[in-house]
């Protein structure tokens, strides 16, 4: 069974932001009016979160990084969700159930990353911009709890592809929408139980660690960078 | 336990009461809840894909668009594509809202009311509208003047572009007025130094260390797609090898934040920065002998033909730029300019890029020719990991135009606003300019004025005088997607198709070395408005003038027009098809050894395997083709002596001023909004900086000190005033700005530009006070001088909410 | 509890007089109410469809059994799609038009398609079975993949004589049923997404 | 079912005869109020949780302090009368209604806080369907549910044999309270059971009051979000719990005496012996604020600091340091001092304090983590809405109604408790006395 796990490597990153705009029109996520982005309601399943070394005042240090879901192994926001709206699948997806939600946001406060979104209100597209809606995703109603699911239609999209051809699935059949748009190429996707996959090289390269992992939540989520940075997160 | 009659009768009565109230009480709810659900149900249908070109910028990426049921529901790089190999960056990725956008314009609309709202517009029919404009053009040809028709050009590599100069040329008018200001100051170093007039194409993936003089490269380069696979090569694509990229500029952009170092420099000072670097270098030795005395001229003294002596480069560098001025001038310590000067010279190869600060902001000639001056010192003109110069794309030329008395004597009149002179020989007609003399009234009146791909009442040096301009000339026609600012005040819009809408044709994006030619197909079968090209109005409007003007284009139109210019592809006998990284090395390694193996027999199957794959390329540069790169009368690359001699002085005088009282204005181009486009869709809005976390609005990055001299706290307004005008501004105090230095964003502030961008912002550039490059002679957006002051409250609602 | 208490109180006493203001009367007003209350909210919201929604009507009163079972067609030439995509299909005119532009039979509802197809009509097909819009489901997985039969699903529709009447609501806990017996996944992101 | 004279214990039926002007005019603006918090509520249904101040971040904010603050509230009655009934406590009799009332009607107002704040309520049953066990909020459900169901009963046992004295001496509604009275004719059996019963109930009742509010406390301290994450939460919650339950009856009594002019029922010493207990928690509360904040301090976590910082002196260090005063500094003056404790102005000033501190605690314990996330994140400042404070206000108007439509409706003092406390209490205390001096009977239990 495959573990599916994301590298960001912050070296060639360059903060543009191509991710984030990917993940939202992949994932049919509603663009925020001004004043929701006023009130601090903006939903992004991927966001650039700014790391600054230095205090104010002194000369900055300023790196972007791009947080998705972690997609942890032991996910702290799946045992606190009171209706199970939110599961660790097989191979290790973190998915949310959006029909069973019952939008109490437990999930959202025990997440450390804090990087599960809320619908505040029910999303709106006016005519006719709901014409650029996908077919593979959902729109999620007024009141549920999402957030990155590793675009797991896609994973489906593969699966069936891959047996339409009689063929297993290999690296690369299955990649998420910010992985594929990533102008630096910064991002690599694929399967961390696989010795021979990428991800799984450079999740062993000396420039590799993971957000919060002294919290034990096991991330499948890796960053590598070469920078003095890395080590102060 | 008794029941009796009564209770039964009482139960009855509760009962009817229960059901009367339950059932419409349950209905209710059940309906309040259910309103929670989206009323949005993607569609279902055929899966089916399109290639086209992306045109929200002039990057030139090749997408492939995914369509079900008729609909276009995600867009994604076209893998084939060599630019973007199935890459995409955010305003790509956010093409499908500007496509589905409910704002744009249904079709050809007409001012019947005063200018500046949408509202004043009526909408007519195509014929209504060509019809109109049509016997405007007809008699300004009768009464023998067509140079009173004026192009206002700007966007993409497309084929309206060449369409509208041709049509100019047909018609006789001189007055193409190009309004891309990305590498503006960087085609002029190249042609100083080099003599060909082609932006420098970086080649960063193959180098090891970068100094930029103030470059915006991650950020507002013309191609950011390229430019950032070309990073991340730079950075990690080489075993062991990882490229260090040091910014030298007043401001942390996005590209500084990606830097291994940013040199903070007094604003201006970028240039004199990177000729302190070349005067250790050449102090020091530091320099490609071999390169230099091969390739290049007037590094050592001169003798001119009449045997004086006329200084070099190495006494320039000498006499002006002494560790000790330079540092004093961009306060940078002297350790650390050295330091930067043996890295530079110690890395196998290094590179400096010249201010190429966004697709609106030109950049200062100075500051490139001093770029070019460092490249030239490490030997790395037209090098692996150095300064490329783009291939020719061989499109078949159009035939020749027949001879026409009319249009001959209109070309022979110069143009409207003509800027060059003696001292700036290479400058031709700009926007700023252009309005300047309709508005003094000029030698001839204009009377037609077409915008094309460009919203100058926005985006220019002096909107304002633009738009004074506009009110002067008796028939504007703005060709737009949407209603922007130059369109509001137009007389007529021409609605204009999305790229996913349309045929094209694009040639290679500014910036990018090998020859390409990327084909657009249409990915809906039929336009959501009632469009038509700016090709083929113009064709339309040709045949309408009849002989001569109508030969100047073929009755096939559009397609039929481009179909024809990739014979002159198939002609060339050179490159392929695009195709798989294993067919481009093929093909590199064939051309290499002198062979083309080509993938087609005929222009017909090249057209079709176009059409397939996305366009043809030529995977293949020919390094040190010096006959092709430079140009100049010695045939070596020209320090330009005599240009930075000059140049010094105005650079002197500028930092100067900038430490008393007033502060420096800098102007940048963040990435959603970069070229004045992006605040129409609201996905970009709300990214504009994840540094600073701001979005949807105006902000001005001000240094902590500086900030507390003028008494600015963060997150207060500010009002920021010029010597024009003044405008409203959310401070941000942040030590990513040097001190004495206001640093706004550009791209908001639009009057048009649909729901999501009227009104949001302001537009920095009305601040501009008109100033020139000295030494260059094109607008100048750097050094305007303003005062900053609290502003109390401010009226935006998005501004006051966050203000609680 | 309380219903028991109601009762023992509803005994009759020597009490007040006037029969409304007799305890017992209230309380079974009370009860009453409630009780229905109850009753006809679940059962509106529960069985809406039922009483609140009229049956489908086919602009056809097509023939499954004539033209599979009789005439050996495959369930490819109307649902041009089952096999290939998530969505199997339904057919347009233009696939009826294949042999209908003439009459082939004698039967009224033919008759009635015939003219349609010259007057060039939409044909508006319904569907008759229906998912919640969260559900992803692919006819092309379960068919060509999974090599289902039509009628696990759909019934025995290929030998009705008229189209059902009735939509069928399809239910999370079939498909859990169905795929615990063949042992495919159950994870959520399957079919939630 | 013999009519007895009630004696001068039928002034206790007086509000319940009689209802003034005032009565409908406090009923009425309450009312208002009331429907005002149902506009504010439908348009939470209609336009979702985006009517609210709550951002990312900070995804619970006023519902959720409420939430805790209310279940806290309800520790007042059920857990003070069953440990003062355990105790033997004579002072107790005019007090445990009043006290029980609160526990009762404040339960429901916590519970619609959840409610309030689910993005979907009408999912609320997928809680039963599809419960999930690991998640402490389920934990709640059940203990809230447990405590409600032992607290109504709890309330409704001793309230049996006073509703059978309305029965038979109020000439309307006998109807009702004859069917509320199931059948109580006073018999010694009756009042066998019954006071077995009630003290039964007493001792189920303690320990699921104590897990309620550990419960709600673990909903925080089970996630490893900074200041959240203690083990001491579940206890600091409970004390907050008492302090604030007691607190809130010493208001509700200082209304209802004033009200009905029950100060012979509720009288001075009632209020002093309140304020003693209030005062031990008062101590008691500062005592694990103190711990919980030195601890956080002296470990000197980043994370933990940030929030620890903000609170002290950062945005919500305004907040934090009228807590403290609202908390300690006012309650420990004013009934440390015996001048002060001995007055009724002077316990409900202390409670009214007490009540505005223990909220502010519970939006210190809820904001400020979930302001300061781990990573970096666009942050907002929390501010509640309109809505949310409307139906703040509704919640507390409505409780407050209901709780006036009790008094009306049934004694707010337990007739029945008082005559038995005049009829037996004298005799049994005597020996209950006794039975602690030495030279008493040995081996014999009083």
């Amino acid at each position: 069974m495959a573990r599916w796990s994301m590298v960001i490597d912050l070296d060639r990153c360059t903060g543009c932001q191509a991710c984030v705009v990917a993940c939202q029109v992949e994932n049919n996520v509603p663009p925020a009016g001004a004043d929701q982005a006023a009130a601090g309601r903006t939903i992004s399943w991927m966001r650039l979160a700014p790391f600054q070394n230095g205090e104010h005042g002194t000369r900055p240090d300023l790196k972007l990084v791009p947080i998705p879901c972690m997609h942890c192994d032991h996910p702290p926001c799946i045992k606190v969700c009171p209706v199970k709206a939110t599961q660790i699948g097989e191979e290790g997806l973190v998915a949310q159930v959006y029909p069973r939600c019952i939008g109490c946001r437990y999930c959202t406060t025990a997440c450390p990353y804090t990087v599960r979104q809320f619908n505040w209100r029910r999303p709106e597209w006016p005519q006719p911009m709901e014409r650029g809606l996908s077919p593979d995703v959902s729109v999620r109603p007024r009141g549920v709890v999402e957030k990155c699911s590793f675009c797991h239609h896609r994973l489906q999209r593969a699966k069936d592809k891959v047996s339409a051809e009689n063929r297993p699935l290999r690296e690369g059949d299955y990649v998420p929408a910010c992985v594929e748009s990533c102008p630096a190429e910064a991002m690599v996707f694929g399967d961390l139980d696989d010795p021979r996959s990428n991800v799984t090289r450079l999740s062993q390269s000396p420039r590799a660690f993971r957000l919060l992992e002294e919290l034990g939540t096991e991330p499948k989520v890796i960053y590598l960078s070469k920078g003095e940075w890395g080590g102060e997160v | 336990m008794k029941i009796e009659r009564r209770h039964f009768i009482g139960m009855a009565v509760g009962a009817t009461a229960g059901v009367a109230f339950g059932t419409p009480a349950a209905r209710i709810v059940t309906d309040v809840l259910s309103s929670a659900d989206s009323p949005y149900f993607p569609p279902k249908g055929r899966e089916g894909f399109a290639l086209s070109v992306c045109a929200m910028c002039p990057g030139g990426c090749g997408v492939r668009a995914r369509r079900i049921g008729g609909r276009v529901v995600k867009l994604e790089g076209n893998p084939l594509h060599p630019v973007n190999a199935g890459r995409l960056c955010l305003k790509g990725q956010a093409a499908l809202q500007a496509l589905y956008h409910p704002d744009r314009i249904p079709g050809p609309m007409r001012r019947v009311g005063e200018r500046g709202k949408i509202e004043s517009f009526k909408r007519v029919t195509w014929d209504e509208a060509l019809g109109a404009v049509g016997a405007q053009l007809k008699g300004l040809r009768e009464k023998g003047h067509p140079e009173s028709l004026a192009i206002l050009a700007g966007g993409t590599t497309g084929v309206d572009r060449r369409t509208a100069r041709r049509f100019l040329r047909a018609f006789g008018s001189p007055n193409e007025i190009p309004i891309d200001r990305w590498g503006a100051a960087a085609t002029l170093a190249m042609q100083m130094g080099q003599g060909v007039q082609a932006v420098p194409a970086y080649d960063l993936q193959s180098c090891d260390y970068v100094l930029s003089l103030g470059s915006a490269l991650l950020e507002a380069t013309s191609s950011p797609v390229h430019t950032m696979r070309g990073w991340g090569a730079f950075r990690q694509g080489r075993t062991g090898r990882r490229g260090k990229f040091v910014h030298v500029g007043p401001h942390l952009s996005i590209t500084g934040a990606s830097a291994d170092e940013w040199i903070s420099v007094r604003p201006g000072t970028e240039g004199i920065f990177g000729l302190g670097v070349a005067a250790v270098l050449a102090a020091e030795g530091l320099y490609h002998r071999d390169f230099l005395s091969e390739h290049t001229a007037g590094f050592e003294d001169t003798l001119d033909e009449a045997g004086r002596r006329g200084p070099g480069m190495r006494d320039l560098l000498e006499s002006r730029y002494g560790l000790e001025s330079v540092s004093g001038a961009t306060g940078v310590s002297v350790h650390v300019i050295l330091r930067i000067a043996r890295e530079f010279s110690a890395a196998p190869r290094s590179l400096a890029i010249g201010p190429l600060r966004g697709f609106l902001i030109p950049g200062s000639l100075h500051d490139h020719l001093a770029a070019q001056v460092l490249n030239a010192l490490s030997g790395n003109l037209d090098q692996p990991g150095g300064v490329l110069v783009s291939e020719d794309v061989p499109l078949k030329p159009w035939p020749d135009l027949p001879s026409d008395p009319i249009a001959e004597s209109g070309l022979k009149t110069p143009r409207v606003g003509e800027t060059g002179s003696a001292d700036t020989p290479f400058i031709a007609s700009d926007p700023e300019s252009f309005a300047d003399a309709v508005v003094a009234g000029g030698s001839y009146p204009i009377e037609t004025l077409f915008v094309i791909g460009a919203d100058p009442a926005f985006a220019t040096a002096a909107p304002e005088k633009f738009a004074a301009a506009i009110q002067k000339i008796p028939m504007v026609v703005s060709f737009a997607q949407l209603p922007d600012d130059t369109s509001l005040l137009a007389d007529w819009i021409l609605p204009q198709p999305h790229f996913l809408e349309r045929w094209d044709l694009h040639t290679t994006p500014p910036g990018v070395p090998y020859a390409l030619v990327s084909l657009a197909q249409p990915a809906l079968a039929q336009p959501l408005h009632d469009v038509r090209t700016v090709s083929d109005v113009l064709i339309g409007l040709a045949h309408g003038l009849g002989a001569p003007v109508s030969d100047a284009f073929s009755p096939d139109g559009l397609q039929g027009l481009l179909r024809l210019e990739m014979d002159g592809i198939y002609q060339a006998h050179r490159g392929a098809v695009m195709g798989t990284q294993f067919d481009e090395a093929w093909v590199r390694m064939m051309e290499n050894a002198g062979w083309w193996v080509p993938g087609y027999s005929s222009a017909d199957e090249l057209w079709t395997k176009a059409k397939e794959s996305g366009g043809w390329w030529d995977p293949f540069y020919d390094h040190g083709d010096w006959n092709r790169v430079v140009r100049t009368r010695s045939g070596q690359y020209e320090f330009p002596v005599r240009a930075l001699a000059a140049g010094a002085a105005s650079r002197q005088a500028r930092k100067s001023s900038a430490e008393t009282g007033p502060l420096t204005l800098h102007l940048f181009e963040p990435l959603p909004i970069a070229g004045g486009s992006g605040a129409e869709l609201p996905f970009l809005q709300t990214m504009l900086d994840p540094g600073l976390e701001e979005r949807w609005g105006t902000w001005a990055e001000i240094h902590p000190e500086t900030a507390a001299a003028i008494g600015v706290g963060d997150r207060q307004w500010v009002k920021v005033a010029s010597s024009t005008t003044s405008i409203i501004a959310y401070a941000r105090v942040t030590p990513r700005v040097v001190q004495g230095v206001i640093a706004i964003p550009l791209g908001l502030g639009k009057r048009g530009g649909g729901r999501w961008a009227a009104g949001v912002g302001e537009n920095p550039l009305r601040l501009l006070a008109g100033a020139r490059d000295p030494l260059a002679g094109i607008p100048d957006f750097d050094g305007t001088e303003v005062t900053v002051m609290p502003a109390g409250t401010r009226g935006t609602a998005a501004g006051e909410e966050r203000r609680a | 509890m309380n219903a028991r208490d109601e009762q023992k109180s509803a005994v009759p006493e020597a009490g007040p007089t006037h029969k409304w203001h007799h305890p017992g009367r209230w309380g079974a007003v009370i009860i009453g109410f409630l009780a229905f209350t109850v009753i006809s909210a679940t059962a509106a919201v529960t069985l809406q469809d039922r009483i609140f929604r009229r049956p489908v009507e086919q602009p056809i009163k097509f023939n499954h059994k004539l033209h599979v079972e009789d005439n050996q067609l495959g369930c490819s030439t109307c649902h041009e799609y089952y096999e290939k995509e998530t969505f199997s299909g339904l057919p347009d005119p233009d696939v009826c038009a294949f042999c209908h532009s003439e009459k082939q039979g004698d039967s009224e509802e033919e008759a009635r398609l015939v003219k349609m197809i010259a007057d060039g009509e939409a044909l508006e097909w319904k569907s008759l079975f229906r998912q919640p819009p969260h559900v992803f489901y692919s006819h092309r997985r379960h068919v060509l993949v999974a090599k289902l039969e039509c009628k696990t699903c759909h019934g025995d529709i290929a030998s009705t004589t008229a189209p059902p009447t009735r939509v069928t609501k399809l239910r999370m806990q079939d498909c859990i049923d169905c795929h615990h017996q063949k042992n495919v996944s159950t994870d959520c992101t399957t079919c939630h997404r | 079912m013999e009519k007895f004279d009630l004696g001068e214990d039928a002034r206790l039926l007086g509000p319940i005869r009689k209802t003034g002007r005032g009565f409908w005019l406090f009923a009425g603006s309450m009312l208002a109020i009331g429907l005002w918090g149902l506009f504010a509520w439908s348009t939470q249904l209609r336009n979702g949780l985006s009517v609210t101040g709550l951002n990312v971040p900070v995804y619970w904010g006023l519902y959720i302090t409420n939430f805790v603050f209310f279940i806290g509230i309800s520790h007042a009655g059920t857990l003070i009368s069953a440990i003062l009934r355990l105790a033997n406590a004579e002072w107790r009799r005019s007090i445990t209604r009043a006290a029980e009332v609160i526990t009762v009607l404040v339960l429901f107002f916590g519970m619609g806080c959840v409610i309030l704040d689910l993005g979907r309520p009408d999912r609320v049953l997928n809680v039963l369907k599809h419960g999930n066990f690991t998640s402490p909020l389920l934990w709640d459900v059940c203990a809230v549910t447990a405590y409600l169901t032992a607290s109504t009963i709890y309330l409704f046992l001793p309230l049996i044999p006073d509703i059978a004295i309305l029965r038979d001496h109020m000439p309307e509604r006998r109807w009702f309270y004859r069917i509320l009275a199931i059948g109580w004719t006073g018999t010694a059996r009756q009042q066998k059971i019954l006071n077995r019963a009630i003290a039964g109930m007493a001792v189920i009742v303690i320990p699921i009051a104590v897990s309620v509010h550990t419960v709600v406390s673990w909903v925080f301290a089970m996630t490893v979000q900074p200041m959240w994450h203690s083990t001491i939460f579940g206890p600091y919650f409970v004390v907050g719990a008492i302090f604030s339950g007691i607190a809130a009856i010493i208001i509700a009594m200082a209304i209802i005496r004033k009200a009905y002019h029950l100060e012979e029922y509720l009288k001075q010493i009632h209020f002093s012996n309140l304020a003693l207990l209030l005062l031990v928690f008062t101590l008691l509360w500062f005592y694990f604020t103190f711990a919980e904040f030195l601890t956080t301090y002296y470990g000197a976590e980043p994370t933990h600091m940030s929030v620890f910082l903000s609170k002290t002196e950062g945005k919500f260090a305004p907040l934090f340091w009228t807590m403290v005063v609202t908390c300690f500094v006012i309650p420990f003056t004013l009934l440390a001092n015996s001048r002060t404790r001995n007055t009724v102005w002077g316990c409900v000033v202390a409670s009214i304090s007490i009540e505005i501190g223990m909220w502010l605690e519970r939006l210190l314990i809820v904001v400020p983590s979930l302001s300061n996330p781990r990573l970096p994140l666009t942050a907002t400042t929390y501010f509640p809405s309109w809505v949310e404070w409307s139906m703040f206000a509704a919640f507390v108007s409505i409780f407050m109604l209901l709780y006036g439509l009790f008094t009306k409706l049934f004694p707010v003092v337990s007739i029945w408790e008082i005559r038995e406390g005049r009829e037996h209490s004298v005799k049994e205390v005597t020996e209950r006395v006794e039975s602690y001096l030495p030279g008493g009977e040995d081996g014999h239990d009083a």
